[in-house]
């Protein structure tokens, strides 16, 4: 204890006891503390250095530390945690159909310019919806194809075969198919689902999330 | 059950006092059962042997003083004062064998009852008052982080959703709206109007077929109409009596004459 | 095609690594954290029950505690160290004697109708109280009780016991008591009135115990 030979009024608390006062005050506290204001508010005898010290030491490495910043001494999270503090939603929005479209194409077609894409689907792609797939990693760039201009084709990337399941693109039905699975009556779907515009990139989320 | 010296505190001290002297102050209570409650701890026993007979004497009495001191009495505390006369009678009185009620008994044992009960939750309440309370002597974290708003988007598409716009866009270009193409088509007006003057330069039956017009044999499209119509614009005929129809067998030639 | 066979694409962190994780979410947090709230802020595969068992036991005996509230859990300075914390008091406005006994009448009557209150303790419920109480967040509305008038009832929340320091209703002071003398009954106990089942919100007998 402190002094022994000094008889105090009544005992200092033991070094333990110290450290969790040291403790509740600081987590309490709505601004970091000074020493000399955690010393002030310790009981006679106390010694609040060596307390913050076992302190410091009791919360090294932990999710939660004591950092000293100029004079004062507060708890702060662990840095490496920082990304753990931010609250992290995530949303789940399904590809607009103009997107879906140039997928299915490049992934039917590849490799495929953006030319040909447009030639296919009658409209102009807009420069956002190859770049938004390019960043889902769905698709990537190909070789340059070998006429004037040498423009760039676009390929799916294993990562689009994973997300929908496929082992390789050999698996994607053939139009002959699409058709006898009733998938190429354009009607119903025109009828349910008017044609985006161009720059509408992204339907609005889809109720389930 | 605890002493009933330690069961109230602080500020409802000298609302016990006053119950004890019978100084009324009917500000002080919280009611009648405060009153009656106020009246039990007064006989300084263990609620479980209170007597309710003297209960219900010490309340007419606070109620009478109340009433000397022209104190007015919320109706409530008049209605159980009637009611604890009339408990007291039935506890002095020996029990009514026709009645089927509840005895007195059961009477004043339902208000010890709720004494004990108000009692108890008073010292729960006090009970619950006294706990570590969070911000008087236990604290919240005084430096809450807000956590910062991220937002992820995960896009999804399924193998349906691919193949139907691979489906769309390769379909585009077959789809177009639906017209009504005039241009290969016989009305059946038009073969009524080709029909009925034909028939009456022509006597006995002859083959439907050969009113169909001459340009159409060679068109299958127009061929199909037109015999379609002609059949049609027949029957119609037949219909109003203006002609007769045979086949032998079945897919055998028509045949048509006119009726005289 | 790509992770067919290895086993996951990131290994839980470690038993250490995510009791830090939720030391550091709870030590952030002035309000309590649900389990499931804690759960779903840990990185996949992390077992927030795991972690914040480990915590409590860490944390026993500090200046900080970790306190549990129903499903709720929080860190807060430890309920002998009240004398040191006087500076962090704040003066809230002392509950009405009715107020108090109205919240103990729910706490120990839960669900309990207005009804039952006011027969309880024998006067009108002001309009006033209830609504305090809600106000408060220690008090909400329960089920309407399946009688005639469709009666709503009362709870207390996890709030309540968050501020009263108490993991669960189980831990009311008294109850046991109050319970075997039958005090929490509608009527004066009879030999056969059976034991009625704690009909608490907050501590139904989770099945991982």
């Amino acid at each position: 204890m402190t002094d022994a030979d000094t008889p105090a009024l009544f005992d200092a608390p033991d070094a333990i006891a110290q450290e969790r006062m040291v403790e509740a005050l600081l987590f309490a506290s709505a601004a970091p503390l000074t020493r000399a204001e955690i010393q002030a508010r310790l009981p006679h005898g106390c010694d609040a250095r060596a307390a913050l010290d076992a302190l410091a030491e009791r919360y090294a490495g932990r999710g939660v530390e004591l950092a000293r910043a100029g004079e004062t001494w507060a708890f702060r999270t662990a840095p490496d945690l920082a990304a753990l503090m931010t609250d992290h939603r995530t949303e789940t929005r399904r590809l607009s159909q103009a997107a879906t479209e140039t997928l299915a194409i490049i992934a039917y077609h590849q490799p495929v310019t953006r030319a040909e894409i447009e030639e296919i689907r009658g409209v102009s792609v807009s420069r956002g919806t190859v770049e938004h797939l390019m960043d889902m990693d769905w698709v990537k760039l190909g070789r340059r194809r070998d006429t004037p201009g040498r423009p760039v084709t676009f390929v799916v990337t294993p990562a689009f075969l994973d997300h929908f399941g496929l082992e390789s693109l050999r698996d994607l039905p053939g139009l002959k198919e699409l058709r006898s699975a009733g998938l190429l009556e354009a009607t119903p779907m025109e009828a349910t689902t008017p044609e985006p515009e161009a720059d509408d990139l992204f339907d609005r989320p889809s109720p389930e999330g | 059950m605890k002493d009933v010296d330690d069961l109230r505190e602080g500020a409802v001290a000298p609302r016990r006092e006053a119950a004890d002297t019978l100084v009324v102050d009917v500000e002080g209570y919280e009611g009648p059962l405060d009153v009656l409650l106020a009246l039990a701890r007064s006989q300084k026993v263990d609620l479980r042997q209170v007597s309710i007979v003297q209960l219900a004497r010490q309340y007419l009495g606070f109620v009478e003083e109340a009433r000397a001191l022209r104190i007015e009495l919320a109706a409530d505390y008049l209605v159980m004062a009637a009611w604890l006369a009339y408990l007291k009678s039935r506890l002095l009185l020996p029990p009514d064998p026709c009645d089927g009620g509840p005895t007195g008994d059961e009477l004043a044992a339902r208000l010890a009852f709720q004494l004990r009960r108000l009692e108890a939750m008073r010292r729960a309440a006090a009970d619950l008052g006294d706990r570590a309370r969070l911000g008087r002597e236990r604290f919240a974290r005084g430096m809450p982080t807000v956590p910062d708003r991220t937002r992820d988007v995960i896009w999804t598409a399924n193998l349906i959703d691919l193949l139907r716009a691979y489906a769309r866009t390769r379909t585009k270009d077959e789809f177009r709206p639906f017209v009504f193409d005039r241009r290969h088509l016989m009305t059946m007006e038009e073969a009524l109007d080709r029909l009925r003057p034909m028939l009456g330069t022509t006597m006995g039956w002859s083959d439907l077929m050969r009113f169909l017009p001459g340009d159409v044999l060679d068109d299958p499209a127009r061929l199909r109409s037109a015999v379609a119509a002609t059949f049609a614009a027949a029957l119609e005929l037949a219909r109003h009596g203006q002609v007769e129809l045979e086949q032998t067998v079945p897919f055998a030639p028509i045949r048509v004459r006119a009726r005289s």
